[in-house]
């Protein structure tokens, strides 16, 4: 396996558009042919050498490269757009995007992630350690399709409108969430630890949504099906006992959206 | 500007009857000339054509590409965009968009696929300055628009009191005040009804109000578009659109008009052709195949287009445009509010609808036509039907209804069905059988010829809109409008059907008024484009008379009257075409 | 006290705005004024100015009170204006439109000065790092 | 002389029917609301912008059009992504070139949208829009809806043209044939007029439309929404009946429901419940935004078709992308990725908050504006502004959608520039010219 090692070599001013940092481009080439790769600032096009001091080189198709990211890329944005193999570790926050329209390879990042991770994406793993801004996973604007395969893990919080238009894949959100978890989600399963503060399962008419903690604005849509304890999703466990839902009525006659919420945590629904 | 000969290529003229003569195309001044002085020869720049196919640029009579419901099409669909980007460059601007596109993009493959005119298919009057506003901005292409009239309360109160006088009078002024061109009429008296959340089924039902019948709009429009010589027939789309079974009020709407004479009263200089320019049909009715629904619901749904087309081939006042589907991704978006309510309901998607003070309505919804589905399979069969079960390509045009069936870039693709049977067996393979056991195309092996192609996208488009004078010919005194298509017909391999795709997606030269604008598939200038309007001459006092009632009743109206009109200035290079002047 | 901020127009706002008044002491007079219900109002000890603080607590701004039924206790209305503008949260949820409406934001009595709408900008704007 | 149907350039009503007799330094005006007056009154004003400036040290000097456009041209020359802000004080002809020039220099293009209906638009692109003329719903409309909105302040004269009063083709006795129903947590007077007041909590449009929706399809919405909203499941059936019991319903969203907690899905859950309403209920509904600023429907429309997007355009990559949030004025000034920025005839200044304005003061800013204020006061170059409608001609959307052509009743004051749509084109030139020489 051989890795590519990228270290920031400058304090980055407007932000920077690297959709070219994926194992796909960086295969087969070599250490100055990856500093050649162009990223854009603005309307510009720069060599990635200008923002990254780059060692090793691509290996011999994208599986078998790995690139390390060795700081913090926070106002880089798209880092693995479109990836369909290999592994990238982030060891710092990125941007937005990141990950966006995955297909397949794994994607670590280990501090915070911006908006847009994971969008539309369709395979392969994007574990972001730290927490995520909002659009995790979920479908491009004015489109009702989100995320289709994949696991999408956050160890920390989340914000809004996670897994919007989601039809499959996972979701795993460690910490609280904010606003539209789940809206419109027709497939695939979400699974939130901590809280949440409003409209969980929204305009959903199918997929499964579990939130462990309280869910402060409930969706007025949802029905109440009685409870479930110890949940089971293949290899995901929810223990507990959990309060079942089922919706969103508001926006279709016979939706089969399920949402489980925390029995203990949310004693007023 | 320097005089150009196009050379050598293998001609297909319909409207002059030449089929693929090796010969020179000679342009001066942006006209087709008979030929070139020995000084202009030595001076003008030659385009070899040798091995090639040459037609007349490409004439679109019906498309949605300005205006205020296309608009609500790009508005609505960002997902239509982020995927389909074209970059500016030095001389284009920029675009996007699949099925809803963006301007400049919609004038650029037009030109790339070897288009130079395109007739935007709906106008609603209130909101003209919009479709002009976008008109203005499309580039290279020559357009007009039709004015929607079916559903018009000044209208339908002239038809029900019998008023015709006043009748003709409003049309003039309307033509006049929007810059509009011809007459469209959409779902007749059902629109009005969407007011009220409702609809009318058939041909005979008065409408809410007005108690008005959609015969008696379609009869009085066709009768006043003859007596005013309204360059093209009443454009027509008809009741029930989108139902299954809706293929009978078809036949029973084409019949109408049977007695109705043809007359164009154009004040225009002809170009030369041999075929009789002016036209010969009282009825234009478009996008046959949304409207040729057969069965009774969903489940025993097939294809109504044998029993149209049998009429259609009995009947000369008839010329349709097809509304082909050519699956992928489309945008359906209609003055037809109500039908497009009914699609939204199936589909349960995004959906957009704008009914307009006293006059029309209109209606948008994203739609996804799918090869293994059963009903969309089929209304890929009909479109192609449409086409090919009429016996006389005269009476036919080829469209997708862009972009209700599919956006006009896949013309190319639609064309290499109609020439090939090979590529249509293929499709029969990759589609859900109901496209063959519901419709009558499995059993056609007709295949169309350049000069077939020739006629359904450039002749007869041109002819059925009274634009003979300017396109759809290489006649002397016809625009220097012309095509180069890389096919050789002399080698030319249907079965290869990719090739022939590619080959009309990307025309070797577009030449606009005698520039060229396309080479090789990509654009290298921007030639003018210009708008065409109808100016009408009516009878003075019926004007005055017409104008103190739509005076009084615009008061329902939330504009002005002063503000009603649309200036020229929002139009490009407005050419009036002079209407009924020898009356 | 932690509310609720509603900012919108009034229709004094609007005229003397599009007028181009912001610069005048009538503008200042309809537009650096916090809407409180009588209720919070008198939790507050009747002020005649205070000092609202953003979410965050990086801005703060001093201005007029105005004691109305017209706010529900818990919120307070700002005609929208720079005033208000100063402790909107500037998050947009990813849609481009920060909190105009519902931002929280803290509320206390206070002795400060109104500021001008033109020292907003030189003061808080200019001199404010 | 006294001038008829003259278009009010103030908000999205475009009113067309202003009277106004111009003498000397005086103007008198008809027909038009408080706002409007206001405006008019701008031709004649002391204070209105008439010559260019350049901030030097801190401090305004006056210098000549051409080194004021110079100096315009060089800052956004020189940017590296520069933000084109066409406010919605002007044509569209004006907002083009802006397009045009933002598109040219592979900067980011948006207007009054983004921090006041952007959120609607953002709505209708995942629901769609189902709406009509205002004309539909003067003529037909037996019910009306004031949703987060108080027209009496920011349209004032919606209720007597289009809303409440109007007498239409089958509302011939106006407020009487109409029912009205507000929704605003402020007691208005908009909502004082009204047959119902929904006084709800703040940030709860989302769970109340979700509400009345579940209804619509036959279920009770779950409990908790009675305390997350502030009102009684048994007022919302009765709203919900009084809908379905309309003819013809006209709903009229403002920024109560588009700025506040939920934003665009607020507008998307309000869209669906009429996509719903028109579903064989026995009824047909409509609904429209009230644009409250001038042409900002008309920066919508002509973005859309001349490059696909609404608002919000960034054309760095040479083609319009979008996404709110990332590519949006307030987002971009927030997180300090523009680097100068052009604003013409808006007051971002005055109207972002604090974190964006304050980057905005920083960063180099040419500024096209009439009458001072914050942004004015912010910027380093201060072109003046001509009033559209009053002196040039050009185009303005109205509220639904409907383009108004109007044309002026005086002359631009400048001998240098016709309109803002002509000091576009000229500083547009110049900045080619600059580009071309680098």
């Amino acid at each position: 396996m051989a890795e590519v090692k990228l270290t920031p070599n400058k304090e980055i001013d407007l932000k920077v558009e690297a959709d070219v940092i994926t194992p796909d481009e960086f295969a087969g080439k070599g250490k100055s042919e990856i500093e050649q790769l162009l990223v854009w600032q603005g309307p510009s096009q720069y060599p990635l050498s200008d923002f990254f001091d780059v060692e090793g080189e691509g290996g011999s198709s994208a599986e078998d490269t790995t690139i390390v990211i060795n700081g913090d890329v926070s106002r880089v944005k798209l880092i693995g757009a479109k990836m369909t193999a290999g592994k990238i570790i982030v060891k710092g926050s990125t941007g937005m995007h990141v990950g966006s329209q995955m297909a397949g390879g794994e994607i670590v990042v280990e501090g915070d992630a911006d908006s847009w991770p994971g969008m539309e994406m369709t395979g392969g793993v994007l574990h972001i350690k730290g927490n995520a801004g909002d659009h995790v996973g979920s479908a491009y604007r004015g489109s009702w399709h989100g995320m289709k395969g994949g696991r999408l893990i956050i160890d920390g919080n989340a914000r809004s409108q996670i897994g919007g238009g989601m039809t499959g894949g996972e979701i795993i959100i460690g910490g609280s969430i904010e606003n539209f978890c789940g809206i419109r989600q027709t497939g695939g399963l979400i699974v939130v630890k901590g809280n949440a503060i409003r409209a969980v399962g929204a305009e959903m008419s199918g997929g499964t949504i579990v939130i462990g903690g309280n869910i402060q604005k409930f969706t007025p849509g949802m029905q109440n099906e009685g409870e479930e304890s110890d949940l089971e999703f293949e290899d995901i466990k929810c223990s507990g006992t959990f309060k079942k839902f089922r919706g969103d009525f508001a926006i279709a006659k016979n939706p089969k959206g399920i949402v489980y919420a925390g029995k203990e945590t949310n004693p007023d629904l | 500007m320097a005089a150009l000969i196009v050379k050598n290529g293998y001609v297909f003229d319909p409207l002059n009857e030449i089929n693929g003569e090796v010969m020179d195309v000679f342009i001066k001044d942006g006209k087709i000339v008979s030929g070139l002085s020995e000084a202009e020869i030595k001076d003008a720049k030659v385009i070899d054509a040798t091995g090639k196919t040459v037609m007349p640029g490409g004439v679109d009579s019906h498309t949605h590409i300005a205006g205020s419901k296309v608009n609500s099409g790009r508005f609505m669909r960002p997902e239509d965009h982020y995927k389909y980007n074209k970059p500016k460059t030095d001389i284009t601007h920029s675009g996007c968009g699949e099925t809803t596109k963006t301007v400049y993009l919609e004038g650029y493959e037009y030109a790339q696929m070897g288009y130079t005119t395109a007739f935007e298919a709906a106008v609603p009057p209130m909101k003209a300055r919009h479709t002009h506003e976008e008109m203005r901005s499309i580039p290279m292409l020559d357009m007009g628009a039709y004015l929607v009239l079916g559903n018009n309360w000044f209208m339908m109160r002239y038809l029900k009191e019998g008023d015709m006088e006043k009748a003709a009078a409003y049309i003039s002024w309307m033509m006049r005040a929007h810059k509009t061109y011809g007459i469209k009429c959409v779902n007749p008296a059902g629109v009005e009804n969407w007011g009220w959340g409702e609809n009318v089924s058939s041909l005979d039902e008065a409408n809410i109000h007005f108690e008005i019948t959609p015969r008696e709009i379609i009869k009085g429009l066709c009768e006043l578009n003859e007596e005013l010589g309204i360059p093209m027939p009443m454009h027509l789309h008809a009741n029930n659109l989108g139902h299954p079974g809706c293929y009978e009020t078809t036949l029973e709407s084409l019949a109408i008009p049977s007695k109705i004479k043809a007359r164009q009263d154009l004040a225009v200089e002809w170009a030369e052709t041999k075929i009789d320019p002016s036209r010969d049909r009282s009825i234009y009715l478009t996008h046959m195949q949304f409207n040729a629904f057969a069965g009774t619901s969903w489940r025993d749904f097939e294809s109504g287009v044998k029993p149209l087309a049998d009429y259609i081939n009995k009947n000369e006042h008839v010329v349709i445009d097809s509304g082909c589907v050519p699956f992928g991704n489309a945008t359906c978006m209609t003055g037809d509010g109500p039908s497009i309510h009914d699609i939204a309901v199936l589909t349960g998607g995004k959906w957009s609808n704008c009914d307009v003070d006293l006059e029309c309505g209109s209606g948008v919804c994203p739609f996804t036509y799918l090869k293994n589905n059963p009903v969309h399979s089929v209304q890929w069969a009909m479109g192609l039907e449409c086409l090919l079960l009429i016996d006389n390509p005269w009476q036919a045009i080829m469209t997708t209804d862009s972009p209700n069936g599919g956006p006009f870039t896949k013309y190319p693709i639609v064309m290499s069905w109609l020439m090939s049977n090979s590529f249509r067996e293929q499709t029969f393979d990759e589609c859900h059988k109901w496209a063959n056991d519901r419709s009558e195309l499995g059993g056609v092996d007709r295949e169309m010829s350049l000069y077939d192609i020739a006629i359904l996208t450039r002749a007869n488009p041109a002819k059925t809109i009274g634009m003979v004078h300017r396109k759809g010919s290489l006649g002397i005194g016809a625009d220097g409008d012309v095509t180069v298509y890389d096919i050789d017909p002399t080698k030319l391999d249907v079965n290869n059907h990719e090739e022939l795709i590619r080959k009309f997606s990307r025309a070797a030269y577009t030449i606009k008024g005698g520039e060229i604008a396309v080479k090789d598939g990509e654009i290298v200038s921007l030639p003018n484009q210009r708008t065409y309007y109808s100016d009408i001459t009516v009878d003075e006092t019926a004007e005055k008379a017409m104008l103190a009632d739509v005076k009084e009743w615009f008061r329902y109206y939330s504009i002005g009257f002063k503000h009603y009109p649309t200036p020229e200035k929002y139009l490009t290079n407005p050419t009036a075409i002079n209407v009924n002047t020898e009356k | 006290m932690k509310f609720l901020l509603n900012t919108g127009s009034t229709i004094d706002e609007g005229r003397l705005a599009k007028g181009g008044n912001k610069y005048s002491e009538e503008y200042k007079k309809e537009c650096a004024v916090c809407w409180i219900s009588p209720e919070d109002f008198d939790l507050l000890g009747c002020p005649e100015k205070v000092k609202v603080t953003s979410t965050d607590g990086r801005y703060s701004i001093v201005v007029n009170t105005k004691c109305t039924d017209r706010v529900m206790c818990g919120n307070i209305f700002m005609p929208r204006a720079i005033w208000s503008n100063v402790v909107v949260n500037p998050w947009t949820f990813s849609t481009g439109s920060p909190l105009y409406k519902g931002s929280p934001v803290t509320v206390e009595p206070s002795d400060d000065e109104v500021l001008d709408a033109e020292d907003v900008v030189l003061k808080l704007y200019y001199g404010g790092e | 002389m006294v001038v008829k149907n003259v278009v009010c350039p103030v908000c999205g009503g475009s009113c067309e029917d202003i009277q106004v007799e111009l003498k000397d330094n005086s103007i008198t005006v008809k027909n038009a609301c408080k706002m409007g007056n206001g405006k008019f009154q701008e031709v004649v004003s002391e204070h209105r912008i008439k010559d260019p400036m350049i901030k030097k040290d801190g401090k305004f000097v006056k210098v000549s059009w051409e080194e004021a456009l110079d100096k315009a041209a060089e800052i956004l020359a020189n940017s590296r992504r520069p933000l084109l802000f066409m406010g919605s004080e002007t044509s569209c002809e004006a907002q083009e070139v802006g397009l045009h020039m933002g598109e040219y220099l592979g900067g980011v293009v948006d207007s009054n949208a983004t921090i006041c209906h952007g959120p609607t638009c953002m709505g209708i692109q995942e629901a769609g829009l189902p709406t009509s003329t205002c004309g539909v719903a003067i003529n037909r409309s037996d019910l009306n809806i004031y949703w987060g909105t108080n027209p009496l302040a920011s349209m004032p004269r919606h209720m007597s043209k289009y809303g409440l009063f109007p007498r239409g083709y089958w509302t011939k006795r106006g407020r009487f044939d109409r029912k009205v129903i507000t929704v605003d947590p402020r007691k208005t007077d908009t909502a004082v007029a009204s047959d119902l007041h929904i006084q709800l909590q703040p940030n709860s449009d989302y769970e109340l439309l979700n509400a009345l929706l579940t209804i619509l399809n036959g279920k009770t919405p779950h409990h908790s929404v009675e305390q997350v909203t502030g009102i009684a499941i048994s007022v919302m059936e009765e709203m919900v009946d009084m809908m379905l019991e309309a003819k013809f319903g006209s709903i009229n969203v403002g920024l109560g429901a588009g700025s506040s907690f939920g934003k665009h899905r607020n507008i998307e859950m309000a869209l669906n419940l009429v996509k719903e309403l028109n579903n064989n209920h026995g009824t047909k509904f409509r609904i429209g935004a009230l644009r409250g600023h001038c042409n900002v429907a008309g920066f919508n429309q002509i973005a859309t078709y001349l490059y696909g997007y609404p608002f919000a355009l960034d054309f760095a990559r040479g083609y319009a992308r979008y996404n709110p949030g990332e590519t949006s004025c307030v987002d971009l000034l927030r997180e300090k990725d523009v680097d100068a920025a052009l604003v013409l005839g808006a007051d971002l200044v005055g109207h972002t908050p604090a974190d964006s304005a304050k980057y905005l003061c920083q960063i180099p800013m040419v500024c096209i504006d009439i009458a001072p204020g914050p942004t004015p006061s912010g910027a380093d170059v201060l072109l003046p502004g001509v009033i559209d409608a009053f002196e040039c001609d050009g185009t303005f959307y109205r509220l639904d959608n409907v383009p108004v052509y109007f044309e002026p009743f005086t002359d631009s004051p400048f001998d240098f520039t016709k309109s803002n749509e002509d000091t576009m084109k000229q500083l547009f030139a110049k900045v080619k010219e600059l580009k071309e020489k680098a």
